[in-house]
């Protein structure tokens, strides 16, 4: 598998009224790499994986990915074009079962062929087999097979998080951005994304992830990218970037005890 | 599971009617009438007045040896629910005559179910076109609105009225009244140069009046209306100065038009039943005995005053059982001939000769114009 | 990365497929049994009436319910395209003298295109700002529907001339009967289709989050489109045959107050619920006829029924009712 | 004629007066619950009819107007009390059937109570119209245009300048934090119903003069107030003023200028116009991304 830069972020800026949350950030993410954002809290991180997401259209700048200008393409082209998301919050779809909140997550792979659809075609079910079968999978290799039949709103908090880690999973992403995937959740639970992330990494998936928890960043990055004030501070290895005294500064600066 | 408890609920119900059909049958009379919603004041008089001499019909001794047993279904003035209504009548409660239809739309969608059912259907609503062309089983009471335009330009051309503006709201009757209306208008040398309309629950009619207002040439306004819009028009009417005659249509023919408009009503002139001019009929007026007791008896019962439209229902109601007494019980076929076979029966509405061509058997003698003078009407002449 | 994560399917989901194929089918074959049960026990003409009534409200609200209920995107104003579908169909049988079916099926998929030309700036609206503009559409109908009297007979209605196929008029209750159940059965097969497939989850997907849909692909505003013209489609159908039963169209049948009632049977019924569709429409059809005895007191019965239905069993009767037997699978 | 626009423009802002009377009681409603008021029409015909009744019995103007209002105020905290305080944890779409539902149930009530006629009550100040530039203007017209604008000035003092008022602007910005501040929820909520009540009452007292009043007048005026208070924006108080003289004006003028049988239309194409092009209304604010 090459490390192909899959997404290249060109001077992208974002503002909101007068604030600007993301200033002419420039990055590029590879394949089979892992790139965490961290900066303190306010530093436009979220904001940034909105942005990477399709959720907002960037002010300035362009974001092109495997080729693709997506600049200023809907929200969906981003997920239709392999990129997969979580949130902060999970966001998963209370009105349908676990397994079938997974099942979603293949919409991209799926043919939507209107007429197949209303009769039913045999076509359609096989293809419906399928991806629930890859849908049970997903579910096991995240600890949730038993829950599968069960409604989302009866997971726990952190059940829920790894749901939507499946769900993102479901599509099969050439890039995952990771919004906080380890915030509320256990010591244990939180290592477990950890392998999960590097699970993915190893089979060639581009992973963004913001994260406040250092230890799970420090263990799975390949890259580091720190962003302040919207504005990227530096970007490099983790030892470059535990060792680079601009970034303790900021952190230090803004008070954030976290790393 | 709960489709299978409806099923057992529509079971029950057809038992209980099996049930209530084994009684010493008395005749049924079945009404669908508009009770509700924005045909109320039609259908509420109309249902009362049935109630009311069905009553008194049993308490002297029925028709032909019979009771009556009148059946009354509100329709809210929806034609849908109306002809579902006139189905379970004829169908369901197997009624021997159908009387009601409010209003002409609700009349429409029963007349088919009507005549395929072959059962006489007196109808109570206005059009021309329900019993034009004549319909084998379908009969109608009120006057058409072709006569009521007829009697307004008349009186037009005698004032020397020729050039009309005509405003009229959207529902059916002031619809279908605009269109007659239009349609005759040249046969008395009137001519329409002013063609306005409002929406039946509108609150103010001053922009269309103001353009009429605008046309120098109009020298008599004419509202085919019917509700409360007529005389918020009139009220309108006065309110922005407008001094040339104003003709209300017989849609209006109530007391209530008289109260609602106030002052503004004051030289309206309209067409109407001798009905609401009842008391100051001359003696020698055929209908004078006829109206007389019936505006007494409903305003003594229901303590509000008559309007034409429970007169329509008196005269269906009342046609029915003359026609039922001569044909010597509830044969509907033996009915049916005996209504087209009516002749010089004194109505509230005008004296009713049916013939094979004409299944209302009204003419133009039966209108009068009245005018308000005084908060009262008056007979013009 | 183009097996990015291989994982293999198993055997394992075998037996619960085949579990849901069959509750998908089993509304169908519940619906098509007690519809098959009724004629014997249905004694008159009248109740015929009532039921051809019930099964063409049913298919309005069957297709509604896959924009209200799954989508979550409220519409005021089908009853302008059950209204559209009437005349469309009454004007090309009569004026143009068109075969009924063509008619009927010109008339559907031409209100099906209104409603897709429509669709995509007012589907961007949301909630009560949704709620009024497709009320605001179904009375602008509802008003050239009675002000166009040259074409649609104006207040009073049109009459429509008998429905014929292949040149043979249809008469008689149970034909009809036959007719309206079997639209009715089509229209469910279609609706479950649809909800069992991706389609479906798109649909209930943006329902709860129409950002966290967007991110895993899913056009929103395509599926939102797809019910909205479905619906709309549906609603045009049943307008269409319910003229050609009646024989007339008044465009009371647009009106904004018809639009409140098929929302009303949707949510009675119960939300995201098939079955549930057809309930509310069976129980809002008939109970009018019901409470047609109470007389004066009709209005104010049927006002307290819907409140209090709505206050104590604010999901619908039908998922009430399944939570009750405890057999909830099979009703969604 | 000259007077002719000016004559549509008075005719407009009266009826508009009254749109943005009940418009501004759905903003309240809206505000303190996020409830679109379905019934919020039936307010203004109970404030009519109401007042019929009770001049009817020969209770003098001056009283029976107040009570009126009383007796629809009372209806609305008994509607929020018996129906919307059950309910308050459903859905929208359950929650505008549950209005419906009322507003059906209170036009039975009032066909049984009162009647099923017409009736209208007597202006406030004569019947003789006053020649302004040529437009013909009822004294009524005044006392609704007045009144309405006393209203205005009135309610933005109390929901600037008194604590009650205040409270429930607190609860309609932020309700967790209304609560945390001990503001009592639910009284603020029983009575936004209450004066959103009241105002729709005062409208109804205020047109029965002009356009009368009978049990299902409040269908066509609740639907006008809804339309208006969107036209203006949702929830904001000069929005719901600004759409309903707007909503009046635009009635009129479409009748006057275009066609009177189109007028209605004309009104609901614009607001859909305005819907599209400003999704939040004309002076609402608007909505924020929801991540």
């Amino acid at each position: 598998m090459d490390a192909v830069t899959c997404l290249r972020v060109d001077g992208v800026t974002k503002s909101f009224g007068g604030v600007t949350a993301v200033d002419d950030v420039t990055f590029g993410i590879d394949g089979g790499v892992v790139h965490a954002i961290i900066g303190p809290n306010g530093a436009g991180k979220t904001t940034l994986i909105n942005l990477l997401s399709g959720v907002y259209r960037p002010t300035r700048g362009r974001i092109v990915f495997d080729s693709r200008e997506l600049t200023h393409a809907p929200a969906h082209a981003f997920g239709a074009a392999g990129i997969a998301r979580t949130f902060q919050t999970p966001q998963v779809f209370g009105n349908m079962s676990v397994v079938e909140n997974v099942m979603t997550g293949r919409h991209r792979l799926l043919r939507h062929a209107l007429w197949p659809t209303l009769v039913h075609a045999r076509s359609l079910a096989r293809a419906e087999r399928d991806s629930r079968a890859h849908a049970q999978a997903l579910l096991r290799l995240l600890g949730l097979a038993d829950q599968a039949e069960a409604s989302p709103a009866a997971l726990s908090f952190g059940a829920q998080k790894r749901l939507e880690i499946a769900r993102a999973l479901a599509s099969e992403p050439a890039l995952l951005l990771l919004d906080e995937p380890a915030a509320g959740l256990n010591a244990t639970e939180a290592r477990e994304i950890g392998r999960v992330i590097r699970h993915l990494a190893e089979r060639g998936v581009g992973v963004v992830l913001v994260e406040h928890d250092m230890r799970l960043v420090m263990g799975v990055s390949d890259r580091i990218l720190v962003l302040q004030d919207g504005r990227c501070l530096c970007e490099g290895s983790a030892d470059d970037v535990r060792n680079d005294a601009r970034v303790i500064d900021a952190y230090l600066g803004a008070g954030d005890g976290h790393a | 599971m709960t489709a299978r408890m409806f099923a057992s609920a529509i079971v029950l119900s057809i038992s209980c009617a099996a049930t209530a059909a084994l009684a010493q049958a008395p005749i049924k009379v079945g009404a669908f009438l508009s009770i509700t919603g924005p045909a109320a004041f039609l259908g509420d008089p109309e249902q009362k007045t049935l109630e009311m001499y069905v009553e008194r019909i049993n308490a002297s001794g029925g028709v032909a040896g019979r009771k009556l047993e009148l059946v009354v279904y509100d329709d809210a003035g929806d034609a849908e629910k109306a002809r579902t209504f006139a189905r379970r009548l004829l169908e369901q409660d197997k009624v021997d005559v159908l009387v009601g239809g409010s209003t002409t739309g609700t009349t429409m969608a029963a007349v088919p179910l009507a005549e395929q059912a072959q059962t006489p259907f007196i109808s109570l609503a206005g059009a021309v076109g329900i019993v034009e062309p004549v319909k084998k089983w379908v009969f109608k009471t009120p006057h058409t609105d072709r006569m009521a335009c007829e009697k307004v330009f008349a009186d037009m051309r005698a004032r020397k009225l020729v050039k009309v503006a005509i405003i009229s709201g959207t529902g059916g009757f002031d619809k279908s009244m605009r269109g007659e209306c239009l349609k005759v208008a040249g046969n008395f040398g009137v001519e329409v140069v002013a063609d306005e309309s409002y929406g039946a629950a509108d609150t103010d009619m001053s922009a269309q009046l103001t353009k009429i207002r605008g046309n120098a040439a109009v020298q008599a306004v004419l509202n085919a209306g019917f509700g409360q819009g007529p005389a918020i028009v009139t009220r309108n009417y006065r309110q922005l100065g407008l001094a040339m005659p104003l003709y209300q249509s017989h849609g209006v023919a109530s007391a209530e038009y008289v109260k609602l408009a106030g002052s503004a009503a004051e030289g309206v002139r309209l067409p109407a039943a001798a009905l609401l001019v009842a008391d100051i009929l001359p003696d020698t007026d055929k209908q004078k005995p006829v109206v007389v007791a019936y505006k007494h008896d409903y305003e003594a019962r229901y303590k509000s005053e008559v309007s034409a439209f429970g007169g329509h229902a008196y005269d269906g109601l009342m046609l029915a059982v003359d026609a039922m007494k001569r044909a010597g019980g509830a044969d509907k076929a033996k009915v049916r001939d005996a209504l087209e076979a009516t002749r010089g029966y004194v109505g509230t509405g005008g004296v009713v000769n049916m013939t094979a061509t004409d299944h209302m058997g009204l003419d133009e003698t039966a209108f009068r114009m009245l005018e308000v003078k005084n908060g009262a009407w008056v007979l013009v002449r | 990365m183009d097996s990015s994560v291989h994982v293999p399917a198993t055997a394992s989901s075998a037996r619960p497929a085949l579990a849901r194929r069959a509750a998908r089918h089993r509304l169908l074959v519940a619906l098509a049994v007690v519809a098959g049960a009724l004629p014997p026990l249905v004694g008159n003409g009248y109740f015929y009436d009532v039921a051809i009534l019930v099964a063409f409200n049913a298919v309005v609200c069957v297709g509604l319910n896959l924009l209200i209920g799954y989508a979550g995107q409220v519409s005021l104003g089908h009853a302008g395209f059950y209204g559209l579908g009437g005349y469309g169909t009454a004007l090309l049988a009569s004026k143009y003298a068109w075969p009924s079916l063509l008619a009927l099926g010109a008339a559907a998929a031409a209100v099906a295109l209104i409603a897709f030309v429509v669709a995509r700036p007012i589907l961007k609206l949301r909630g009560h700002y949704l709620a009024m503009a497709t009320l605001g559409l179904g009375i602008i109908v509802s008003i050239v529907l009675a002000t166009e009297d040259r074409i649609t007979g104006g207040p009073d209605g049109m009459q429509v001339p008998p429905l014929a196929v292949a040149g043979v008029a249809v008469s008689g209750e149970l034909a009809w009967y036959a007719i309206a159940v079997g639209t009715l059965l089509a229209a469910v097969w279609i609706a479950s289709n649809l909800v069992a497939s991706p389609a479906g989850r798109a649909l209930r997907a943006l329902h709860t989050s129409e950002v966290a849909a967007q991110v895993a692909g899913i056009d929103v505003a395509r599926y939102k489109l797809l019910a909205f013209v479905l619906s709309a489609a549906l609603a045009a159908l049943a307008g269409g045959l319910a003229a050609f039963h009646a024989g007339f169209v008044t465009p009371a049948t647009a009106s904004f107050l018809r639009s409140i009632e098929f929302v009303t049977m949707v949510v009675f019924g119960g939300m995201a619920s098939t079955a549930g569709a057809i309930v509310g429409a069976a129980v809002l059809t008939l109970l009018p006829q019901v409470l047609t005895a109470l007389r004066d007191y009709e209005t104010i019965v049927f006002g307290a029924i819907l409140v209090a239905t709505m206050i104590f069993l604010p999901r619908g009767i039908v998922p009430a009712l399944a939570r009750l037997a405890r057999g909830t699978r099979w009703m969604r | 004629m000259t007077g002719m626009w000016l004559q549509f423009l008075v005719t407009g802002i009266t009826v508009g007066a009254i749109y943005a009377l009940v418009a501004i009681g759905f903003s309240i409603v809206f505000n303190a619950s996020n409830v679109i008021n379905f019934a919020q029409g039936e307010f203004v015909m109970i404030g009519g009819m109401s007042a019929v009744s009770l001049l009817a019995t020969g209770i003098p103007m001056t009283l029976a107007l107040p009570g009126a209002v009383a007796v629809a105020a009372i209806v609305g905290l008994v509607v929020e009390k018996l129906a919307i305080e059950r309910a308050r944890r459903a859905d929208v779409v359950p929650l505008i059937i549950i209005t419906i539902g009322a507003s059906i149930f209170l036009r039975g009530l009032a066909q049984l109570v009162f009647d099923k006629s017409v009736h209208r009550l007597p202006p406030l100040a004569g019947e003789r119209p006053l020649d302004v530039f040529g437009a013909a203007v009822v004294p009524q017209s005044l006392w609704v245009i007045g009144v309405t604008l006393v209203i205005v000035v009135a309610l933005t003092l109390f929901f600037h300048r008194t604590r009650a008022g205040k409270a429930m602007r607190a609860v309609s910005h932020n309700r967790l934090a209304a609560e945390l501040v001990g503001i009592d929820v639910r009284k603020v909520l029983r009575a936004s119903f209450g004066l959103a009540a009241a105002l729709g009452a005062v409208g109804g007292v205020l047109i029965a003069p002009i356009a009368f009043t009978s049990y299902d007048a409040g269908i066509m005026l609740g639907l006008k107030g809804f339309a208006a208070a969107m036209l203006g924006g949702l929830g904001s108080f000069p929005g719901a003023v600004a759409g309903g003289l707007t909503l009046g004006v635009l009635e009129s003028a479409g009748a006057g200028y275009v066609s009177s049988a189109y007028k209605d239309a004309i009104a609901f194409v614009i607001l859909l116009a305005v819907l599209l092009l400003r999704p939040d209304g004309l002076l609402g604010a608007r909505s924020r991304d929801r991540v």
